[in-house]
């Protein structure tokens, strides 16, 4: 039998929720606060035991699961972005009714993220991507009073949906061509598929599947309704953690099992990857919701991740991967710092309470909530990739990959960019410190004051000391290689 | 915004199109014949098997799906809310 | 070790007004009238120690002070006194010293009094650090340091409008010699770090000595202008001339220097005459060897300076201002030195002499003319000619003095005797060797330009004496005569301007022909002569009698209409002298040169064509930037319409996404 | 024996024809079906494939895939509620606060 | 022996620190001013430490970084960045107590501010490290985004973006190219490295000349944005005009872009595929640079902007000598950067008190200012004759080496050069005349002269500009030591 330690962060995350669930039935309200901390410890257990499994290689359950490098640097990614998300969410069930619900499906999402990551068949993988894709589809209608929670978690829902049979259908294909849903197996026997015209139907397939998740143009567009409608909490669980499972599937699937259709998936990527960069970007510039904004620089983020696809040179494996956890950390934060101020706004019923995350309410938050304010500005700028934050390093080995592999115009885009990117991230930390104030000073609540100093010191420790996660993620690169 | 049915009908004779094209011009590696005795035809035991020997990861995975989306369609579905 | 002694006090030259400045610059407002005491003895202190110097050099013409500090890389700053110097000095040391004296008075009163006398200390110390420098690259800080208290100077009372253009014009048009000089050095250094083939240690690479041994090699070099073939050494010289008609007020770059007349009366005596618009003088003499040894410069030299002194003639007797006329003088009086520089091309090592023989006497009784202007007008308190008219009555002295300046302008003097002005000893030599120039190259050009600049001379000047101090006051003005610090000074002045000149005459000449043979440098100026095709006369010939006579004549002529026209108005000029006549409206007018070069060249061409064309391309190259930015944020406005909110739409998306994607990678992997 | 295309190409025409549901009804239930028709042809791609070559992960997956399915439907019909008790109308196309 | 070189950063970095957190306008100024007044000391420490007899870096110190990418902490300091810290280090505290008696919102950010912008930039000079510089290089945008977005002019906001996001592309160019000579070295050498030094050692082995003018043109052009030179300088005018009196001094301290040109592009440049071109090209731009910079200042009419394209013009002198490669040209380039931050921070603190005095900057509605603000005049006019090059002042040594020796190698272009020289006197002097004397405007209503802490450290600079007019060696040497070991470089190789 196999040693069932190798998954005890999986187990210990299903037990914590399972226990939430349970216990919150007889609990009130208010003792129901104690639930979140709960979560965290958790959420804390299983990331110890995900970095002290560290360097462990196995095959579980007939091969359906692999240990290795890359699902424990992913699974130290969603647990990350979990941890971060349970903490803020502390405050935001404070004395609600629904608290194990939330966080029993916080949980259950981060299961089937990790889940994700460690699968290694088809069918695991599918059925862990749905998991998590359930799990947060309730997630983001969670303000279920809120016509705008609704609205974007039915829009990703049905995006979710189709995007899921889209992936089934080029999965049956897949499976079809070679008898088989193990990702190890397809990779010995595609060779059916890289010479029949299938082969490249099905990679386009999967693409708009895992694309949905990554939030790729054109299969994005449910991303900035669901990210602006969702709690914020819950927005940073998606561009933070969900996203990434789009990724650490697409690396999986892609980089080892349709490894021979090399050509038809790095062209579509590189297609995808320059589009969605230029069209986060741009349209990034225009908006006045931050959330919204967010999402759309969170577009551009992934444009910039699967520039790893493109290059796919070690370096730019790293380089992808090491963007995974340094994008979790600045886009998870600074969706919690929104959270912050749309907690202040709804709470002060002051500034402007029909779009609460309108960029004006974030005028003088230097005034008002000085540590949300100096941490959005760590990561709004990490997120432009100003040196010594993680966005820089990230940027700095995925974007000189692409040199190191010759594709200097991949570069020269990315960097354009990344250049544009500055203008509106500027414009935030400007509202923020440079505005003045409409409002009087209010205290930042623990919760997401502690969330907001972990998602920072994440920040900056990846990019002031990168070398131990440059070396993770190293490894990692190396198992799809 | 209006719904545009013929374009929707384009976009999905498209896709046809292109996946029937992909699935007919593949020369698929299948079996030459099917099992002709009926009897050899019921695979229960053998998809039972499986389930509970090489897919039971999947298959705890799809207890906890089952479980979180009957959590989010309950809460989801409750008449009340709090918020 | 008196020698050594010497040396240490030969830096104290420059030093003590520079001293003087600071003090005066940073406490003059405390004391007494201004703080004029300090520069006045540190002025003395150098006058004196210059004149001891200038004595025992007499003595021995060769042994020379020269001393050499590393400035900065492979520059030096130094201290050379051979003759050309020490006379320099002690002329620039003694002027500045009575000037400064007469100023006291003059300025008393005066709110910025302190800051005139911070910036007179300023401009002597550079002047006599210009007069002593042993490189040209001192010479050329010194020169531009004299002009930035040139330009302080005359916009010394800035709150008038009149003297704060004046003194921009000034800086500027001096500027564009300054840049040719800059440039003839830029060109030197190069051509000598080529020559020298890199840098070596412990010689100073623009130090005189240094340039001078490189002046065969220099003249070998040719560079080809349009076609022509030049000698570096041609170019560099001129360029250098260029940088003397800037500073000496030499045609075409005079134009500033009547208009500097802004400033007060003693800034124009001492910098716009006796001092600093002679350092173009000084730079030629100073880098003669240079100039005789590049063909056809002192031609240049030459021609520039007599048709300077001509030309300025003309327009010297039309001005109705006093100070205005003087200028004029002063700079054709320039153009009478250059002239006798550019001679040397003919007569040698002589040219010097008598170029800065010229010099000194020309800052003697020039610096006496201003004076006594300052004099006349600190009394009346105007200085339009038109205006005045009986001063003499009210200030003897003054019109004594200024008569006598006046005298030695013009040249008056008995030819073959050593009876005349300090103006006849100098002048008299120039146009003779003018005309033995005539007489050796068959060109008589200069000689004829001499002969006339020298009858203008003389009218404008008795001009001036007649419509000032004779006659009936024209205006209600109560004049009186200068108390004794002013007197003091023009006497003594007046005493050098008729004395000095026919008692140091051929020992002065003398002593400066030793100026480029000496410990430091010893150049055979035949020799460079010949490298540049100049050929020397050999003997100087007797000139005809009339030949002596005639600059004696001319100044009589010129005395005698000045007497009829302005003292005894027997003609009336009328309509002649009006703004009707097309030659006296060209004249008054200065031949439209402010109209040229500023309405035209300065503000039209450069000004307003190249400016605006520039102004044109940078909006361009700033719209090219901007409109990225605006493009950007155009499309970012239209793109995002593309999010219409419809799940439907979305949905659209995706199959869209993924049929177009199979189909064009299909297609691209197909074709490619 | 049926040829394979055959059930590949009525998957593919049910799958179409599932995509065209959703890109055109504005009634949310009807997009749900749609969407489960999707999966049940992708069901259908996975069963026949099974057959033909002779493996039963196909039918394994093609039975997890139907209870995803209905879990889907069933979170899908939850969403659709709230959104009814909201606005008291399940038309999809009208939900549109949120663009641009 | 201190390691000098890290707490250069350090010390900065930790007052500023301090600095934000501090509730008045007294606290956060004096504490910026001991911060700078700390720096001063510890430069002036290293600066009598320093042995500008080598050209071989002093101070070194190195930790390991990233090992995975080669990449170390190494800093150092040497005759390239000794004066340009030195620089840094005497002007701040005379920034500081210049903008002492200002009033301005959030004060302690402001000083926090100047603090941040002196170590970014101290952190350039000092750095050895590819990464490291890329790192203190993109620091120095902050400071000064929010200098000129917070306490800037009317158009501050678009003037702070133009400017971020115009340098911005620029370093990303940059470093684009410095990922080329990374790769290229890793690929030559098996080992990655950023250590500044081997990399461009490294440099002259790549193979392809196509490759090597591309990484030296991309690492270029970061560097002639930042100088800036024509034509990448549009940013300039609107950022130095927008930009409070501070925030301009700072722009002028930033003298990352020619420090970058000595440290890296020359010792390249003989290396790179045609060098002769990249020669001409450069030489081109800087005489350009300097003709166009003095031209389109004669059209302006406001005084700060006025000095912004007057320090284009004086720029192009840093490009021009460099691209002379004669060891005294080169020696006067980097003079030129030092001289001008002096200069300039005179000409920009005369403007920024102008404006805040009479509360406009636009030439022609001054008028006469000299008789009510006569320490300012004065200093004011030191600053312009140094500008325009007057000798005995720092600009002229600066412009007379550049000239003088770049003729040896460029004469055409030295020659374009010194057509400028004459309007550059223009300008000032129009400026002078319009601005200061002639008739006092009385609509300018009663002004008062400058403060006497303004004097003060106006009056210090200004000293110091006289000084190193006079005696440019105590900074020249270490240049021209410096410069030789460049220029011997182009030497051996004939170019």
């Amino acid at each position: 039998m196999e040693n069932l330690m190798f998954l005890a962060p999986e187990i210990t995350v299903a037990a914590t929720g399972l226990i939430i669930l349970f216990i919150g039935v007889f609990m009130s309200p208010r003792a129901k606060n104690t639930l979140g901390y709960l979560a965290t410890l958790g959420i804390l257990a299983a990331l110890g035991l995900t970095v002290q499994s560290f360097g462990i290689e196995a095959t579980m359950f007939s091969g359906t699961v692999s240990i290795d490098a890359l699902s424990q640097f992913f699974k130290l990614v969603f647990l990350a972005v979990s941890l971060i998300v349970s903490l803020a969410s502390i405050k935001y069930n404070e004395n609600s009714d629904h608290t194990e619900e939330f966080y029993a499906l916080v949980l259950f999402a981060t299961l089937g993220m990790m889940v994700v990551a460690s699968s290694n068949d088809f069918i695991l993988l599918f059925c862990a991507f749905e998991l998590a894709s359930f799990a947060t589809y309730a997630l983001a209608g969670f303000e279920k009073q809120n016509p705008k929670s609704l609205e974007g978690a039915m829009k990703y829902f049905v995006i979710g949906a189709v995007s899921s049979a889209l992936m089934l259908f080029g999965i049956s294909f897949v499976y079809g061509a070679t008898g088989t849903t193990s990702i190890p197996l397809i990779a010995e026997n595609a060779s059916l598929l890289a010479a029949n015209p299938i082969g490249l139907v099905a990679v386009v397939l999967l693409i708009a599947g895992f694309g949905f998740k990554m939030a790729l143009v054109p299969f994005h567009m449910w991303a900035p309704d669901a990210y602006q409608g969702s709690p914020s909490v819950v927005s940073s669980l998606l561009a933070a953690g969900s996203k990434k499972m789009g990724f650490v599937a697409a690396f999986r699937v892609f980089l080892i099992a349709l490894a021979a259709l090399q050509p038809d998936w790095q062209f579509a990527f590189a297609l995808l990857a320059v589009v969605t960069m230029t069209f986060g970007n741009v349209v990034a510039v225009s908006q006045t919701s931050v959330k919204r904004m967010l999402a759309y620089s969170s577009l551009a983020q992934a444009g910039y991740i699967a520039m790893a696809f493109v290059v796919m040179t070690p370096m730019a494996l790293t380089g992808g991967i090491f963007y995974t956890l340094a994008h979790a950390f600045m886009k998870g934060g600074a969706f919690i710092a929104a959270a912050a101020v749309v907690w202040m706004i709804t709470t002060q019923r002051t500034g402007d309470l029909e779009v609460p995350d309108h960029l004006n309410n974030f005028r003088g938050l230097g005034k008002r909530m000085p540590l949300a304010a100096l941490c959005m500005t760590v990561f709004v700028f990490a997120l432009a990739g100003i040196p010594l934050t993680s966005g820089f390093m990230a940027k700095i080995v995925l974007f000189s990959s692409a040199i190191q592999a010759g594709m200097t115009w991949l570069a020269v885009i990315a960097i354009l960019n990344s250049a544009l990117s500055l203008f509106y991230y500027a414009r935030l930390v400007r509202y923020m410190y440079f505005l003045p104030p409409e409002g009087k000073k209010i205290s930042l609540p623990f919760p997401y004051a502690a969330a907001l100093l972990l998602a920072a010191a994440g920040v900056l420790a990846m990019g002031l000391w990168p070398e131990p996660f440059l070396q993770w993620a190293m490894d990692a690169a190396h198992v799809l290689i | 915004m209006r719904i545009n049915q013929p374009l929707a009908f384009f976009v999905a004779l498209l896709f046809t199109a292109v996946v029937v094209v992909g699935a007919f011009g593949t020369s698929w590696n299948t079996v030459s014949e099917l099992p002709q005795n009926p009897a050899d035809q019921s695979n229960i035991e053998g998809i039972g098997m499986l389930i509970f020997t090489h897919y039971v990861a999947p298959f705890e995975v799809l207890s906890i799906v089952l479980l979180a989306s009957l959590i989010g369609a309950i809460y989801m579905a409750k008449g009340e809310g709090n918020r | 070790m008196v020698k050594t002694a010497l040396e240490e006090f030969a830096l104290l030259i420059p030093l003590l007004p520079a001293l003087a400045f600071v003090i005066t610059f940073f406490f003059g407002r405390k004391m007494p009238s201004g703080g004029a005491i300090v520069p006045i003895l540190a002025i003395a202190t150098s006058f004196v120690i210059s004149l001891i110097i200038t004595l025992r050099l007499l003595a021995n013409p060769s042994e020379v002070i020269s001393q050499s500090y590393s400035w900065f890389a492979v520059l030096n700053i130094g201290i050379l006194i051979d003759p050309l110097a020490a006379v320099m000095l002690s002329m620039v040391s003694f002027v500045s010293l009575l000037i400064h004296i007469y100023a006291v008075s003059y300025m008393s009163g005066d709110p910025g009094e302190s800051r005139y006398f911070a910036e007179t200390a300023l401009f002597t110390a550079a002047m006599l650090s210009l007069a002593l420098s042993d490189n040209i690259l001192q010479l050329f800080v010194s020169w531009e340091l004299v002009g930035l208290c040139s330009y302080l100077l005359i916009g010394f009372w800035y709150e008038r409008p009149s003297a704060a253009a004046a003194a921009k014009k000034a800086f500027l048009t001096t500027r564009v010699g300054d840049v040719m000089f800059l440039t003839g050095i830029i060109v030197l250094t190069s051509d000598l770090l080529k020559l020298a083939g890199g840098f070596s240690d412990g010689t100073y690479l623009l130090r005189f000595d240094e340039i001078f041994s490189y002046i065969p090699q220099l003249s070998t070099l040719q560079a080809n202008i349009f076609g022509f073939e030049v000698s570096h050494l041609t170019i560099i010289t001129l360029l250098f001339f260029g940088g003397a008609i800037g500073k000496s007020g030499q045609f075409p770059l005079h134009v500033w220097l009547p208009d500097a007349m802004e400033g007060p009366t003693t800034v124009s005596a001492l910098i716009h005459a006796a001092t600093m618009v002679t350092a173009g003088v000084y730079l030629v003499t100073r880098t003669f060897p240079m100039f005789i040894a590049a063909p056809d410069s002192l031609m240049v030299v030459a021609y520039l300076g007599g048709f300077t002194a001509l030309f300025a003639g003309t327009m010297g007797i039309v001005m109705n201002d006093l100070k205005r006329v003087l200028a004029y003088s002063t700079i054709g009086q320039l153009g009478y030195m250059m002239l006798g520089l550019g001679l040397g091309s003919a007569i040698g090592l002589e040219a010097v002499g008598i170029s800065i023989f010229h010099l000194v006497n020309h800052a003697f009784f020039k610096a006496l003319l201003f004076l006594c202007a300052g004099s006349v007008i600190h009394a009346v308190g105007t200085q339009d000619m038109r205006e005045l008219g009986g001063v003499g009555k009210v200030m003897p002295i003054t019109a004594v003095t200024m008569t006598v300046a006046a005298l030695a302008l013009a040249g008056f003097g008995i030819p073959g005797t050593s009876i005349g002005t300090s103006g006849f000893m100098s002048k008299d030599p120039i146009i003779e060797a003018a005309y033995l120039f005539g007489e050796h190259s068959s060109n008589w050009i200069p000689y004829i330009f001499s002969i006339a600049a020298a009858l203008l001379t003389s009218i404008y000047i008795f001009r001036l004496i007649f419509m000032t101090f004779t006659g009936e006051p024209r205006s209600n003005y109560h004049g009186h005569e200068s108390p004794a610090i002013m007197t003091i000074p023009l006497s003594i002045l007046a005493l050098f301007a008729l004395a000095f000149g026919s008692l140091t005459r051929t020992g002065f000449m003398n002593f400066l022909e030793e100026t480029f043979a000496n410990s430091f440098v010893n150049l055979d100026i035949g020799d460079l002569a010949g490298i540049g095709g100049n050929k020397l006369v050999e003997a100087a010939g007797h000139e005809p009698l009339f030949v002596l006579w005639l600059p004696l004549l001319v100044a009589v002529v010129g005395l005698a209409i000045s007497f009829v026209i302005y003292y005894l108005r027997i003609i009336k000029l009328g309509s002649l002298a009006s703004m009707k006549n097309p030659v006296y409206r060209l004249l008054y007018k200065r031949y439209y040169q402010h109209e040229i070069y500023t309405e035209f060249f300065s503000l039209g061409i450069v000004y307003g064509i190249i400016a605006f064309l520039s102004q044109v391309f940078d909006v361009i190259i700033d719209s090219i930037v901007e409109g990225i930015g605006i493009l950007t944020v155009g499309v970012s406005e239209e793109l995002r319409r593309v999010q219409t909110g419809v799940i439907q739409t979305y949905a659209t998306g995706v199959i869209v996404g993924v049929s177009l994607l199979i189909i064009l990678i299909k297609l691209i992997l197909e074709v490619l | 024996m049926i040829p394979l295309n055959f059930y590949l190409g009525l998957a593919a025409l049910l799958f179409s024809i599932g995509l065209y549901g959703v890109m055109t009804h504005k009634n949310g239930i009807r997009m749900i079906m749609c969407i489960e028709l999707m999966l049940n042809s992708a069901n259908l791609n996975l069963v026949a494939f099974s057959s033909y070559t002779n493996t039963l992960d196909g039918q394994v997956f093609a039975i997890f895939s139907i209870a995803l399915a209905a879990a889907e439907a069933a979170v899908g019909f939850a969403i659709l509620m709230a959104i009814y008790r909201m606005h008291d109308k399940i038309n999809l196309d009208e939900l549109k606060i949120l663009r641009w | 022996m201190l390691p000098v070189a890290s707490l250069l950063i350090l010390v900065p970095l930790i007052f500023a620190a301090v600095t934000f957190f501090t509730k008045t306008k007294t606290q956060a100024a004096g504490l910026a001013f001991l911060g700078s007044l700390a720096t001063l000391g510890l430069t002036l420490y290293a600066y009598l430490k320093f042995d500008s007899s080598t050209a071989a870096m002093q101070f070194f110190e190195s930790i390991e970084w990233i090992p995975s990418l080669g990449a170390k902490y190494s800093v150092g300091i040497d005759g390239i960045s000794m004066p340009l810290i030195l620089l840094n280090a005497i002007v701040i505290p005379f920034l500081i107590l210049y903008s002492w008696n200002e009033d301005r919102e959030a004060p302690n950010r402001f000083y926090g501010l100047i603090l941040t912008m002196q170590a970014a930039v101290i952190g350039v000079f000092v750095a050895l490290d590819f990464l490291v510089f890329y790192i203190f290089w993109e620091l120095t945008l902050i400071p000064l985004f929010f200098m000129v977005n917070i306490w800037g002019g009317e158009k501050r906001v678009h003037a702070s973006y133009k400017f971020f996001i115009y340098t911005h592309v620029a370093s990303l160019v940059m470093l684009l190219g410095i990922f080329g000579l990374f790769y290229a070295s890793w690929q030559q050498t098996g080992i990655p490295t950023f250590d500044i030094r081997e990399l461009v050692s490294q440099f002259q082995f790549f193979e392809s000349g196509l490759l090597r003018d591309a990484i030296f043109l991309s690492i270029i052009f970061g560097f002639l944005t930042k100088l800036p030179t024509f034509p990448f300088h549009s940013w300039l005018p609107d950022a130095y005009t927008e930009a409070p009196t501070a925030g301009s001094v700072l722009f002028i301290l930033l003298k990352i872009g020619g420090y970058g040109l000595f440290r890296i592009s020359l010792p390249m440049l003989p290396n790179t595929g045609s060098p002769r071109l990249i020669i001409m090209l450069l030489g081109f731009l800087g005489a350009f640079s300097i003709l166009y910079g003095a031209l389109v200042a004669l059209r302006q009419k406001d005084l700060k902007r006025m000095i912004a394209y007057s320090s284009l013009s004086h720029m192009g002198f840093v490009i021009l000598g460099s691209a002379g490669l004669v060891t005294l040209s080169v020696s006067g380039a980097m003079f030129q950067q030092f001289s001008h931050g002096l200069i300039m921070s005179i000409l920009f603190m005369s403007a920024g008190a102008i404006q805040t005095n009479t509360g406009t900057r636009i030439i022609n509605n001054l008028g006469g200012l000299a008789k009510k603000m006569p320490n300012l005049a004065v200093i004011m006019m030191l600053g312009f004759m140094a500008s325009l090059g007057l000798p005995g002042l720092t600009g002229f040594i600066a412009e007379f080496l550049v000239l003088a020796f770049s003729y040896v190698n460029l004469p055409q272009f030295v020659l374009l050069a010194l057509l400028a020289i004459v309007i550059t006197a223009g300008y000032h002097l129009w400026a002078m005349q319009r601005a200061m004397f002639g008739v006092y405007n009385e609509k300018l209503g009663d002004v008062r002269d400058i403060n006497s802490l303004q004097v003060f450290s106006m009056g210090i600079i200004a000293l110091l500009v006289v000084y190193f007019g006079w005696n440019p060696n105590p900074v020249l040497n270490m240049m021209i030591t410096n410069s030789e070991a460049i220029v011997s470089l182009a030497a051996a190789l004939g170019v």
